[in-house]
């Protein structure tokens, strides 16, 4: 029943997994749940590692329920009940597929699915399960109801997993079926036009979902069902540099929501606060951790200098070169607005007057909060200066999944024959330029006027009191909402939707319940109506 | 309307339901020929070689269809000591229907030996003429339900003989059972000799399962009137 | 001729069986159900099943009254809503 | 050794009560030990055709092949597991005499291949169920025992009307001969034998229209003898159905409408748990479920499919035991069952086993109930039933919904008890666990013989 | 008129007819009369309509009991078929064992809850 196979694909997501779980066993953790942990990472290895459907879904069922008991310890109710629903809901969509391709193809194992013979009908109804699973795994809209509060109210260092390597579950699963398996061929191209909408539509409505945010953790779920978003678009072009293009980003995303995850994680630890509105004003007590978020937030953002660029630069030369222009356009549109809430997040911790005057009193942060950071950011500054470092893994990749090997000019150079950039020389210039406007600063700096206190500040004639909330930049989204389309994303959210779904079993359940307290005698009268009806259908 | 106040509506929609229900199962069995033949024939042929006895019926319960008869036993037993959980074996038992006439008390004082032995004869002659086991037994026990409503409290049943007696007696059946099936033969099959039709010691195994059975219903059936009458009061949980 | 006994009997057990179905007094609608009994007993000694017969009289109208009456001895309940 | 054993063993256990007044609860071990013992004597004679008292074809025969080895070894390990389980129960031991016949009921039920043997054994469980269920003496438990006396006595009525057809048109009691002669009746008269055995049996195998009155009794009857209703005695009826069914060879439409009536029952039981607020009749409600995903399984004739039922049969059982044991240790801490009372209890124990329990019902991996689902929609899939496979998962989706919102209940409210759990329960519920991880992860074994099982289920007993 | 009166298939016509009246009657008493009583004692009715069908439809006008007494001298083919009556008389004993156990529930359920209407049997159910 358990039969695995060592497959490129696996290799690198077995990776990632590896580097993350190895990074934060440093951190310090309050759940300390060894058993839970291990049997997640081993479910992870048994879905990438799978070599039949069977093995992949138990991989799956067990991650689902693994991470519902870790997400237990701290989520409240009503967030377990939803991320149980929907996680069971999507294993149970997987498990009708598998069935359907077992109908179809007479087996379980990757080798022998052959789908030349299968009718269309039935390939499209595999597709839309398949990705009913994916959607929900990877928080499309409308399925990402469950995403935002679970990532949100699980322990800091489990919410890290979980949008670093449990998303991307998703990402390897649409990989695996749709172009190892049921390869490009027998996919009807209506559907993954459809899913590449959807998966722009995701990020752009995540993306202002996450300016709007006050709290730290539920920007970075909505940013990274953002990201999640572009990686699912750019997988539905299925071209082999739209693959690379998502497994870049891939391995960029799960190293930056590591980054970031942990260095909130941090504040948390020591501040105990969680929103913007008590945070601020950080920069010059934790100097370091400020450093590792400009890193984090500028790959995120997709800025030049760092990794976040080559892969953004993979997505748009991918969506140019399949002619995609407003597919294009959208995707640029959304990880510009993208940079809105990068900002907020270094504003609303690190930078700004600081808002609570305890700050002086918050503790160190212990070192071992470092080690996966400096591991994140160190990651991230490579692949900005040797992009092509990891092509050649991505090509050993595209010729097991049966595409060819997109173009390799040696470790510096990133890109197709289409459009290609030097990341030595991108890396330099941004670096020449950083360290001139730096040493500015600094000569600035030692001529300027230390404040003497928080409230040294006045500005065209406002002297601040000491109630007044100087660290005015918290609620950048709020002016956002003025304007018509963005108001009306930020106003609708999926939960009146899925409110309506349960309150509809809920009275179904009423009906159906008052059934099971009739008395002995209308239970006779019950049988002997039900046989008579039978007799009467029999005998006519 | 008075029509809903005496008879009911929903009386009224049963019967017509229940009605309308028999007529088409009427309408089924009515047209369907009974078949002639059929295991009771069989047995009929077979009967007086395999039992020699002259009672068909107590045959076919006794030793064709034997384990029926087990599982009837059971059955009872069963219901009985369902009876007997549900009521605490309290000592201040009132008798609920009894008659303190001194006629009652004489003429029972007569009749109550004449029942017990009328039973036991249907008991004994299970395999000869109509009656068995369970009729003979349930005589004997109307025959106790005498003693009770003449006697009242002041009669007093040995409950540790009759606990004692139902149990060895339904111990005894499926011993016999039991012996049979080691003698070679099957569960409950027939190892004496089967002796001549129409005497009293005939048919091998049969009288003595009747008398085992007649004896176990009597002293159950008699547990079981007792409990009604006596009992006062459910033991609350 | 057993045909015809068979068919008084028969309509006196229905009507027995409405009695005991429909009458308000519990403890009458007891008795009704011994009459049935006895009634049964007949027609089992006319339809040639002489076991049977003895044993619906013994247990059927027998012991079947006694527990009926007893019970409602014990719950005096009278009146049959 | 004759199969008879199994059934008068335990009754001659019962009728020597009086001898040994208060030992019940060894002897009831003893005696399961002892059927335990004769089934491994029997499983290397599989099968086996017995016939009691006399000349074969005109006497009540015993069958023991691999479908009823099956039902005959699950049966008594819930029944030794039951009597082990409360060994040190000190009051209220007179329950054991009626487990004891309980037993010999249910095993006769499968053994006995003769309508009205079938018949007999049929009151000797239901009445020892009636029994069962008035056991707390109290107003809720005899308001239950009424109410499964009276549908009880319905279902004998139809089972009997049933026979009564069956020999007047046919002559024969024993299976095989009613199977082969079952074609030349009468029309109307097969199709009205057929109604009115469904109708009887369907009332105890609790299928949808005549289900309703279920969760009563499972809430009226003590906690640990819930367990055993819904791990032996449904179970009981549902392979008597379908033994019969399969031996009168019934044609293909009835077997659909019977999918049919098996898939709604599973949806309306899960459905009305959604909103229920004691924790026993949530239980009910998913042994309802279960039991409409077997009617559905064993309805399809697909030996395939008939392998993932017993399978699930096996599965279930010892999840519902676990579940209803552990649910008994938890009422007698918080004195109710409702689930304010189950979200309030303390105990990590308890939790894992109520966790594992939850996801091997639901059939998810690694426990043995995904193996169950995983066979049954396999097969479904190779009929290319795919709707009934659509529907079976959607509604397994409604009984996660219930099942995790006790879990979520239990590990985040406030709790108010802390339950010690003894350690011989401690033991026995951990094996009961580690017996589902096992059947999940190594459930070959198993499989190949609820094959063979299956196979002699759909062929039904051939004329001897 | 009389001659016809005493043929089998008559006979069993009044069989069938009558004993499924008296089911009938039996079978409305118990889903609509209230009294537990009342519904016991015409399950009883009901129970002993379908024994009476049966027994009846197994008669055959010219047929003795299968007992072998003075008169009769071999067991043959005109004696009434002795499985029904057997299986009747099981049936007859396992009904008064049920009804004797559900009039103690019935009574020791009055003497703990003082009602006796079916209909206001509510102690089960989600309410409480």
């Amino acid at each position: 029943m358990f039969n695995f196979e060592i497959t490129a694909l696996g290799n690198m997501f077995f990776g990632l997994t590896v580097l993350v779980f190895v990074s934060l066993f440093f951190v310090p953790n309050k759940h300390r749940s060894v058993t839970l942990y291990s049997l997640l990472f081993a479910s992870l290895a048994c879905i990438f590692y799978a070599s039949d459907l069977i093995t992949l879904f138990i991989g799956w069922e067990i991650m689902g329920w693994s991470s519902y008991f870790l997400i237990a310890k701290t989520a409240d109710k009503q967030t377990l009940q939803k991320y149980i629903v929907f996680n069971i809901g999507g294993a149970f969509t997987l498990l009708g597929a598998i069935i359907l391709i077992y109908g179809a193809c007479g087996s379980f194992v990757y080798s022998e699915l052959d789908f030349s013979a299968v009718p269309s009908g039935q390939v499209t109804a595999i597709t839309i399960l398949l990705l009913l699973t994916l959607f929900v795994k990877s928080g499309i809209m409308p399925f990402h109801y469950w995403v935002v509060d679970s990532y949100s109210q699980s322990n800091d260092l489990f919410s890290a997993v979980l949008s670093a390597i449990i998303s991307k579950t998703g990402v390897f699963a649409f990989i695996l079926i749709f172009f190892q398996i049921i390869t490009v061929q027998y996919l009807q191209t209506p559907i993954l036009e459809v899913v590449a909408w959807l998966g722009v539509l995701t990020s752009i409505i995540a993306t202002f979902k996450a300016i709007n945010e006050d709290e730290a953790k539920r920007l970075l779920a909505y940013s990274s069902i953002a990201q999640v978003g572009y990686i699912v678009t750019i997988l539905s072009i299925m071209g082999s540099l739209s693959l690379e293009a998502a497994l870049y980003h891939t391995v960029i995303h799960t190293f930056v929501k590591l980054l970031l995850f942990i260095n909130v994680a941090a504040i948390i630890y020591v501040s105990k606060q969680h929103r913007f509105s008590t945070l601020g004003g950080l920069l010059y007590k934790y100097p370091l951790n400020f450093i590792l978020l400009v890193v984090g937030i500028i790959s995120l953002a997709g800025m030049p200098p760092l990794g976040g660029f080559s892969s953004k630069f993979l997505i748009y030369t991918a969506l140019l070169e399949e002619h995609k222009g407003l597919l294009l356009a959208a995707v640029l549109f959304s990880s510009a607005s993208a940079f809105l809430y990068c900002y907020k997040l270094v504003y609303g911790i690190y930078l700004g007057q600081p808002t609570n005057p305890k700050t002086e009193a918050y503790p160190r942060i212990p070192l071992r909060f470092y080690v996966p950071q400096i591991l994140g950011a160190v990651i991230l500054i490579t692949l900005g200066t040797i992009p092509g470092v990891i092509v050649p893994m991505f090509n050993g990749i595209l010729g097991s999944v049966g595409f060819e090997p997109v173009l390799y000019r040696g470790v510096f150079v990133l890109g197709s024959d289409f459009a290609s950039f030097n990341g030595g020389v991108v890396i330099g210039a941004f670096g020449l330029i950083f360290v001139l406007i730096l040493l500015f600063f600094v000569r600035l700096k030692n001529r300027s006027v230390k404040p003497k206190d928080r409230l040294d500040i006045s500005y065209c004639g406002e002297v601040p009191r000491a109630d007044v909330n100087l660290h005015y930049g918290y609620g950048m989204g709020r002016e956002l909402s003025r304007i018509g389309l963005i108001k009306m994303i930020l106003s609708r959210s999926s939960h009146a939707l899925w409110q309506r779904v349960s309150t509809l079993f809920g009275d179904l359940s009423g009906i159906t319940q008052k059934l099971y307290t009739l008395s002995a005698q209308n239970m006779g009268l019950v049988i002997f109506a039900f046989f008579t009806i039978l007799l009467y259908m029999g005998v006519k | 309307m008075s029509l809903k106040k005496t008879v009911g509506l929903k009386t009224i929609l049963t019967a017509l339901l229940i009605s309308f229900m028999s007529m088409l199962l009427l309408g089924v069995i009515m047209n369907a020929a009974y078949t002639h033949t059929s295991l009771g024939y069989d047995l009929l042929k077979i009967n007086t070689i395999s039992t020699q006895s002259a009672n068909a019926v107590t045959s076919v319960v006794t030793y064709f269809r034997g384990l029926d008869t087990l599982g009837e036993v059971t059955i009872l037993f069963l219901s009985i000591f369902g009876i007997g959980i549900g009521i605490e074996r309290s000592d201040r038992m009132k008798t609920i229907l009894g008659y303190d006439s001194t006629l009652l008390k004489i003429g029972t004082k007569v009749l109550f030996p004449l029942i017990v032995l009328f039973g036991l004869y249907i008991i004994a002659h299970g395999h000869l003429s109509p009656g068995g086991g369970f009729q003979g037994g349930v005589i004997i026990a109307s025959g106790f339900l005498l003693m009770f409503l003449a006697y009242g409290d002041s009669y007093d049943l040995d409950h540790k003989v009759l606990s004692l007696f139902e149990a060895l007696s339904g111990a005894g059946f499926i011993l016999v059972g039991i012996l049979a099936a080691l003698a070679g033969g099957a569960f409950l099959g027939n190892m004496l000799p089967l002796g001549v039709l129409g005497k009293l010691f005939s048919s091998g195994i049969l009288p003595i399962i009747y008398i085992f059975v007649g004896l176990k219903v009597a002293a159950e059936i008699t547990v079981l009137v007792e409990y009604f009458i006596r009992t006062q009061d459910a033991r609350d949980a | 001729m057993i045909g015809v006994l068979i068919v008084i009997i028969f309509t006196a057990l229905t009507v027995i069986a409405f009695w005991v179905v429909s009458s308000r007094d519990l403890s009458s609608s007891v008795i009704y159900f011994m009459a049935f009994g006895l009634g049964s007993t007949v027609l089992y000694v006319l339809f040639s099943a002489p076991d049977v017969a003895l044993t619906e009289a013994v247990i059927g109208a027998g012991i079947s009254g006694v527990v009926f009456l007893v019970s409602l001895l014990q719950t005096q309940t009278k009146e049959d809503t | 050794m004759s199969l008879v054993y199994f059934i008068a063993i335990p009754i001659l256990a019962s009728f020597l009560t009086p001898f040994y007044k208060n030992y019940l609860r060894f002897v009831s071990v003893l005696v399961n030990i002892l059927l335990a013992g004769f089934a491994a004597f029997f499983y290397s004679r599989l099968p086996l055709n017995e016939f009691i008292s006399l000349d074969s074809p005109l006497s009540i025969i015993f069958i023991l092949d691999y479908v009823s080895f099956f039902f005959v070894s699950l049966f008594i390990g819930v029944m030794l597991f039951f009597s082990l389980y409360s060994i040190k129960e000190k009051n209220n031991t007179a329950v054991f005499v009626v487990t004891n016949i309980f037993t010999s009921g249910a095993l006769g039920l499968i053994l006995s291949a003769d309508i009205f043997n079938i018949y007999i054994f049929f009151e000797i469980a239901s009445i020892s169920a009636y029994i069962l269920t008035g056991l707390n003496r109290d107003k809720v438990a005899y308001s239950g025992a009424i109410k499964y006396m009276i549908v009880g006595a319905v279902a004998s009525i139809f089972l009997l009307l049933g026979i009564m057809l069956m020999y007047l048109n046919l002559g024969y009691l024993t299976l095989s001969s009613i199977g082969a002669g079952f074609h030349t009746m009468d029309k109307g008269i097969q199709y009205l034998v057929l109604l009115s055995l469904f109708i009887g049996f369907g009332i105890k195998t609790e299928i949808l229209p005549l289900n309703f009155w279920v969760a009563d009794i499972y809430q009226a009857t003590p906690t640990k003898i819930a367990a055993l209703f819904s791990a032996v005695l449904s179970k009981a009826y549902l392979f008597v159905f379908f033994h019969i069914l399969y031996t009168l060879k019934v044609d293909a439409p009835a077997l659909l409408f019977l999918t049919a009536i098996g898939l709604l029952s599973f949806a309306v039981a899960e459905l009305s748990a959604l909103r229920s607020k004691d924790v026993k009749r949530i239980f009910a409600y998913s042994t309802l479920g279960q039991l409409g995903v077997l009617f559905l399984a064993l309805s399809s004739a697909n030996v395939v499919v008939v392998s993932g039922a017993l399978f699930l049969i096996l599965v279930h059982s010892i999840s519902k035991l676990m579940l209803f044991f552990s649910l008994d240790l938890v009422e007698k801490k918080m004195h109710s069952t409702r689930v304010e009372a189950f979200a309030g209890f303390r105990s990590a124990f308890l939790f894992t086993i109520f966790a594992i329990g939850f996801l091997s019902l639901l059939g998810i991996p690694p426990f043995a109930g995904f193996i169950a689902k995983l066979t049954i929609l396999k097969g479904f899939a190779s009929m290319g039933a795919y709707g009934i496979v659509g529907a079976i998962l959607a509604i397994s989706l409604v009984e996660a919904t219930y099942f995790f919102r006790l879990l979520s209940a239990n590990q985040r409210s406030k709790k108010t008890a802390e339950i010690k759990v003894p350690l011989l329960q401690k033991i026995m519920l951990s094996l009961l666990a580690l017996a589902i991880l096992y059947l999940g992860l190594f459930p070959q074994g198993l499989l190949d013989f609820c094959t063979d099982a299956a196979q002699t289920l759909i062929q039904g007993v051939i004329h001897v | 008129m009389l001659e016809t009166l005493n043929q089998t298939t008559f006979l069993h016509t009044v069989v069938a007819i009558g004993s499924f009246t008296i089911f009938t009657i039996g079978l409305v008493g118990v889903l609509s009369k209230k009294n537990l009583f009342k519904i016991f004692l015409s399950l009883s009715i009901v129970e002993s309509s379908l024994f009476l069908f049966f027994i009846g439809s197994h008669f055959e006008v010219g047929k003795a009991a299968p007992i072998v007494a003075d008169g009769i001298k071999l067991f043959d083919g005109h004696m009434v078929d002795p499985v029904p009556q057997a299986m009747i008389l099981t049936t007859i004993v396992i009904g008064v064992a049920v009804l004797a156990l559900s009039l103690t529930f019935v009574v020791n359920y009055y003497r703990l809850s003082g009602n006796i209407d079916i209909d206001k049997m509510d102690e089960l159910g989600e309410v409480q």
